[in-house]
């Protein structure tokens, strides 16, 4: 009996919720008033067995590709297509073929929620990926823990998570920022003014980046959080203005924060900037007409501008199948390379069963990505990452400034032991904040 | 200059309505300029006026619809100037608005069951009185927007009349009638004065006026120009000038 | 920092903030307070200008004026088509033109990004920098504010002195007493509906060079257009003038001394307090007292 | 204005209704009246029916189905909170959200803090009804006794909801956690509880095909709670004052104490609404009270109809399964598709798909639709 049966005869009788909520099982889940439930269950399963057998297997995904967010998600939709048909063009993955069911929840959390539900309860995927921003995420994490489901968060976000049934191939704060503010400190100066999209992202990278600044002796001058909503920054611009701090610390997320550059351009601010959204996630210097990306420094795991070998060949395979791609960003490459990681746990598994991979994905998989060659971390489900910092320059080309090679999640590893004290059937599946 | 002359010296308590300078502005117009008005109980009195004389903003402030700029108001000797409507409405002043306010997409029944159902006991007794009054038998489930323009302002009278008031101001209650109609909403307004319910009704037709009351009162620029009977008011030079566009208060 | 200097910088912010919020809301204004139709895709409208002003920069490379006008030209049009085929059929049933108008708001977005992606090419922000006595802001912000000014003086004229303009007032005031003096009412609906959205249009090729092009661009300025109106009252020009100002002085003020967030709020609780204390809005309000 | 516009009475004393008819016909008659759709054996025959097949759903589908089916009903209660204002008083709000978002962020708070001490969520529940309810009093207050009417009630509410999405998508850091529950900032509260009755072991959990049944159940109650309502004595002044504020204020009632009062019962159905709403997805975020959602409701009852709660519970099942499976369909054209479908409903529908069907119905066959004698 493969895998995707299996969850038939636990999905509806088991129940072991998020350890955060009530122990108690589900009393009436198992045999409603009218007895109903049990043969609900029953009937459940019937029509899935037709289904199931050596067919294919199944990869979910969900990624916006309209409203606010598709400016992340096209490339990240486009990517999961590419490394799909990429497995089947070599023979599938077990002599079996992989079967892409992707979706768009159009930016809304509510829809995120309801696919999730259809992809892990109906389509039965083998494993999912996807979600963007940090709040879809944790929309669908209960869905996906209750449900005892695969999945790859492929998004840059503000670290913490630390669920068994979850795997992060994007960077985190310490991977990111440690580095970039190091750098910047040593270049430009000790005073640092960060604007931040007011939201968990934005709010706990600036944590992050405070606890760096003043490790290494810089101070934060201010501290400004910017409602996703606003579109003006006149005000911010002359607070900078006043303060003048040597260089700005930027966590802008959306198509609304964007405006920033262009307004500080045209009122004249002349400030190095350092951001780990800007240019690597939202491609700003591709949309923004030059100079208003000037001097600003980003600090990613995957850039298309990256000039390996390796990432050649992905970037002209990427647009020769996709020629209208507006940039490949790094959340695209984290799509990649979620499938990178779990297609070489099926192959040790020899199983697509979602408990195998998953104890193959904690012996810590090494793939070579279009980034370069990435393990992953067995305590943390976090990938070990290599960190570029590039710098726009005044044509908004890229230029490489600083390599910094495996960075891990170290802050992280001392909260989060996921290999050795959790398990598939009493998982730990929390977010661990700095304050803790 | 008023030439108010009062026939009856009534003393006080006996007088159901009465207003002391009241005033009302609308921005730089002066709609209703300090009128001292006295009603006494269980009398049908008009209020005349050419257009734009201030007749249904006066009506506006004694059913509570404006608040005046100065001024106040005594119903039955208590002071009513910043009551709300509804609580004049629950003291006993019902008002049948200027233009037709009924309830268009309800039948007649249900029209009179908002009224009666907060005044009476026997609600369906009182609503087939009340369609009997207003000449609406076998009509009681029909659509209101369905019946004729006067249909609808008889049971907008009877209406007014379902919450027992004291005090009834008629607004208008014969505009777009025909003769006919005209007529019998006399005779429906004079058997309701004769159930010792005070009226005042603000109307043009002279002969409406003649029909129904012995004692006219004229409001002109907000003014109130002159008081007296019908014959008076009738014979009075000054009062047909003013209609006529002659003369300036 | 001396207090001067925060009042000049405050005394800067509004100014900007002012002209965005006048034109944010004019087209609005015009087409609810004169045709009480509540346009839900004004946002999409603006969006449209901006659009055909950046396609109409980088494609024909137009300059900035040029594309500007046939940023309007095209919201115009779009306005007139959706208004012969869809608004007409509308008039006096607001809710109804709401509903309507949010799915027009639905095909617009959806349609931007099927044809144009996920995110256009942006235009530079023209003439740099502005140093006024220590205050830098933006020279493009006071351009764009003189703008709005004039525009809001264009609408005044037009409704003042032109056959337009008085036929268009009689229709506001009462349409079947118009319709009865020979006026064609649906003629007059039809050109009131392509000049509030040519408006708007102007506008969103006004904000073009200060947003970046995507199909949601709209969204963020409904909001602030349909308070800005609503708070002005009926009066076309002087409400949105005297509401734009006074918003966009609190709403900076908040944002000066607190952070745009509290500014973001603090505009939406004066509108709250203006709509409770002037339930019919600002103009009924020195209407009364004129 | 819109409203149900009915035929003359057709005389049904032709055939004698037997006793058992008598029974049944007292048992339904406070239910039926003028204001609402439906009103003979037929109707509650049809009602009883479909009734029974929801009742079944759960055995011919998968859990999955079960799960947002459920999701869709708990959507009629957002619309029914703005029926009974709007369809039913004139009142029209646009921010309906503030009460649902407060109810599921107000249950998410007392029932994490409380699950593991009580064992269920009993004062969650009671207090994500009654918190919102008492909000709606306050802003109720502060808008009718203003005398504020038409538009601007809908601006004012509009803006508070926008306020309240703003404000909550401000409380990420850790100083916003009251007891055991993060507010979550713009990522949204995580880990609330399911719908738990009872104390101690013996409490009993409603999730999955549980939690269908509830809904269900409660859901089918509060229609009929409404309909008692608004063909009740109060029901008739509800009405009175959408056709005609001042003219029913002149006959003795304080029409702003009637708006508060049915403006505080809608604040508590919305906070119900948004409990369910928050126990079923164990979560909930600031989104739920911005714009996009707060236009919703609004627009399920004008298409399902203004004036009537069974077009309120039609209109928005059947968006909402609409919006789901276009969704599902994941086609670019999916939210094309919805506008198109909105101005094919405002221009063909005009007094929205209830009132122009049973119209048009009764119209053509010159029996009363859905067998209501006169309604």
């Amino acid at each position: 009996m493969t895998g995707d049966n299996q969850r038939c005869a636990e999905g509806s009788t088991s129940n072991s919720r998020s350890d955060t909520s009530s122990s108690r099982r589900s009393v009436l889940k198992g045999a409603t008033a009218g007895g109903l439930a049990l043969t609900t269950g029953l009937a459940g399963c019937i029509n899935q067995l037709g289904g199931g057998g050596g067919g294919s297997i199944k990869v979910g995904s969900l990624v916006d590709q309209s409203g606010a967010l598709a400016v992340y998600g096209n490339p990240m939709a486009k990517a999961t297509q590419l490394a799909v048909d990429q497995i089947n063009a070599n023979g599938g993955l077990l002599d079996r073929d992989v079967e892409l069911v992707q979706k768009d929840p159009q930016s809304s959390n509510d829809k995120y929620q309801s696919m999730a539900r259809q992809l892990i309860l109906e389509e039965n995927v083998d494993v999912l990926l996807g979600g963007i921003s940090s709040a879809s995420r944790e929309a669908i994490r209960p869905i996906i823990d209750e449900n005892k489901q695969l999945y790859f968060y492929p998004a840059l976000y503000e670290g913490g998570v630390c669920d068994e049934y979850t795997y992060l191939t994007g960077p985190v704060p310490t991977q990111q920022v440690r580095p970039l503010v190091e750098y910047m400190l040593g270049e430009y100066g000790n005073n640092v003014y960060v604007m931040a999209a007011d939201y968990n992202f934005g709010q706990i990278s600036t944590l992050w980046t405070q606890r760096y600044v003043e490790e290494m002796g810089g101070t934060v001058v201010n501290k400004e959080f910017i409602p996703l909503s606003v579109s003006d920054f006149s005000s911010s611009i002359n607070r900078i203005e006043n303060q003048d701090p040597d260089w700005i610390m930027s966590f802008l997320v959306g198509a609304n924060h964007v405006q920033f550059f262009k307004q500080a351009n045209s009122q004249g601010l002349q400030k190095p900037m350092g951001s780990t959204v800007q240019a690597g996630a939202s491609y700003e210097h591709k949309t923004l007409s030059p100079p208003a990306l000037q001097d600003m420094h980003v600090s990613f795991n995957y850039l298309e501008e990256l000039d390996s070998e390796r990432n050649q060949e992905f970037v002209s395979n990427f647009r020769d199948k996709f020629p209208d791609t507006e940039y490949i960003n790094q959340h695209a490459q984290s799509q990649y390379l979620s499938i990178q990681f779990w297609q070489a746990a099926v192959k040790q598994a020899g199983t697509a069963d979602q408990q195998e991979v998953n104890s193959q994905l904690e012996n810590g998989p090494e793939v070579n990505a279009p980034e370069g060659d990435v393990t992953l971390d067995p305590e943390t489900h976090h990938t070990n990452h290599d960190m570029h910092i590039f710098r726009v320059g005044e044509d908004h080309s890229l230029s490489e400034v600083k390599t910094i090679k495996g960075i891990q999640p170290t802050w992280l590893q001392e909260r989060c032991s996921l290999k050795s004290e959790s398990t598939w059937d009493d998982p730990t599946t929390k977010q661990v904040t700095p304050g803790e | 200059m008023t030439s108010a002359i009062h026939i009856d010296d009534e003393s006080d308590e006996n007088i159901v309505l009465r207003t002391e300078s009241l005033t009302k502005d609308f921005g730089g117009l002066r709609a209703v300029d300090s009128v001292d008005y006295e009603l006494p109980a269980d009398e049908l009195r008009c209020l005349i006026g050419p257009n734009g004389a201030g007749k249904s903003t006066f009506f506006k402030l004694l059913s509570g619809q404006l608040q005046p700029t100065e001024g106040s108001i005594y119903f039955q000797g208590e002071e009513i100037t910043n009551l709300e409507p509804y609580a004049r409405a629950r003291r006993g002043i019902s008002l049948k608005f200027q233009n037709i306010s009924v309830y268009p997409s309800l039948t007649v029944r249900e029209n009179l069951r908002i009224p009666v159902q907060r005044h009476a006991a026997d609600v369906d007794g009182r609503i087939t009185e009340l369609i009997e009054l207003a000449q609406l038998n076998g009509l009681g489930d029909d659509i209101v927007d369905n019946l004729s323009h006067g249909q609808q302002q008889w049971l907008e009278i009877v209406m007014s009349m379902a919450i027992d008031p004291e005090l009834l101001l008629l607004d208008e209650p014969t505009a777009g009638m025909s003769i006919e109609e005209t007529r019998e909403t006399g005779d429906l307004i004079q058997s309701l004065a004769a159930q010792g319910v005070s009226i005042v009704v603000v109307e043009h037709d002279i002969n409406f006026v003649r029909q129904i009351a012995d004692w006219v009162t004229v409001l002109h620029n907000g003014r109130l120009f002159a008081e007296g009977t019908v014959a008076e008011i009738e014979a009075d030079e000054r009062v047909q000038n003013i209609y006529l566009g002659k003369e300036e208060a | 920092m001396t207090i001067g200097a925060t009042v000049l910088d405050w005394l800067s912010i509004v100014f900007a903030n002012l002209g965005v919020l006048i034109l944010a809301a004019l087209g609005l204004a015009i087409i609810f307070g004169m045709m009480g139709i509540i346009n839900l895709a004004h946002g999409e409208f603006i969006m449209v200008g901006a659009y055909a002003t950046a396609i109409s920069y980088h494609e024909l490379s137009a300059p900035l004026p040029a594309a500007i006008l046939i940023g309007g030209v095209a919201s115009g049009v779009l306005g007139l088509a959706l208004e012969r085929l869809i608004i007409r059929h509308l008039y006096e049933r607001l809710i109804d033109s709401m509903v309507a108008t949010w799915g027009i708001s639905l095909i617009l977005i959806q349609a931007a990004l099927l044809v144009f992606g996920a995110r256009y090419p942006g235009m530079p922000t023209p003439f740099g920098p502005l140093q006024i006595a220590g205050v830098s802001t933006s020279m493009y912000s006071v351009v764009m504010t003189m703008t709005a000014l004039a525009l809001l003086g264009v609408v005044y004229l037009v409704f003042q002195y032109t056959d337009y303009g008085l036929k268009a007032r009689a229709t506001m005031q009462n349409d079947d007493m118009a319709r009865s003096l020979g006026v064609d009412t649906d003629h007059i609906y039809m050109g009131t509906f392509f000049f509030g959205s040519f408006i708007t249009g102007i506008a969103g090729g006004l904000f073009a060079p200060t947003v970046s092009i995507v199909p949601t661009l709209g969204t963020g300025f409904i909001i602030e257009a349909f308070v800005t109106v609503i708070v002005g009252g009926t009066n076309v020009i002087v409400g949105t003038f005297v509401s734009a100002l006074s918003l966009s002085a609190i709403r900076s003020l908040g944002a000066q001394l607190f952070g745009t967030l509290v500014g973001r709020v603090v505009l939406l609780v004066t509108a709250i307090v203006i709509i409770r204390l002037l339930p019919q809005g600002i103009t009924t309000y020195l209407e009364e007292r004129s | 204005m819109s409203g149900n516009e009915r035929d003359p009475v057709i005389d049904e004393t032709a055939d004698q209704p037997s006793p058992a008819d008598g029974r049944l016909q007292s048992l339904v008659d406070p239910f039926e009246g003028p204001h609402t759709v439906g009103n003979s054996p037929k109707f509650w025959a049809g009602f009883a029916a479909i009734l029974l097949l929801v009742l079944a759903y759960p055995l011919f589908t998968n859990e999955y189905r079960v799960l947002v089916t459920t999701g869709f009903f708990i959507w009629i209660f957002l619309a029914l909170s703005l029926s009974v204002i709007w369809g039913f008083t004139g009142i029209f709000s646009f921010g309906q959200t503030s009460f649902f978002g407060l109810g599921g962020y107000i249950f998410g708070v007392v029932g994490i803090n409380l699950i593991d001490v009580t064992g269920g969520t009993n004062l969650a529940l009671l207090a994500g009804i009654f918190l919102p309810a008492a909000f709606a009093a306050i802003l109720g207050y502060f808008m009718f006794y203003g005398r504020v009417s038409g538009v601007y009630v809908a601006i004012i509410t509009l803006a508070t909801t926008l306020i309240l999405e703003l404000l909550f998508s401000r409380t990420a850091g850790q100083q916003y956690t009251i007891g055991e529950a993060a507010l979550g900032g713009y990522n949204g509260m995580t880990g609330i509880p399911s719908i738990t009755l009872g104390f101690g072991s013996t409490a009993v959990a409603f999730e999955g095909v549980s939690m269908y049944y509830l809904v269900v159940v409660v859901l089918v109650v509060l229609y009929l709670c409404l309909r008692y309502l608004v063909n009740s004595d109060y029901g008739h002044v509800m009405v009175a004052t959408r056709e005609d504020e001042d003219r029913t204020e002149m006959f003795g009632y304080d029409i702003r104490f009637v708006k508060l009062q049915v403006f505080t019962l809608s604040g508590a159905i919305g906070g119900l609404g948004g409990v369910l709403y928050a126990a079923q997805g164990n979560f909930i975020s600031p989104p739920i009270m911005g714009l996009a959602f707060a236009a919703l409701p609004v627009i399920w009852i004008t298409v399902g109809g203004r004036a009537t709660l069974l077009g309120a519970i039609i209109g928005t099942f059947g968006l909402r399964y609409l919006d789901d499976y276009l969704a599902g369909v994941s086609s670019e054209f999916s939210t094309i598709v919805m506008g198109l479908i909105l101005l094919a409903v405002v221009l063909f529908f005009p007094l929205g798909i209830i009132p122009t069907v049973k119209n048009s119905w009764e119209n053509s066959f010159d029996i009363p639709f859905l067998g209501g004698d006169n309604s």
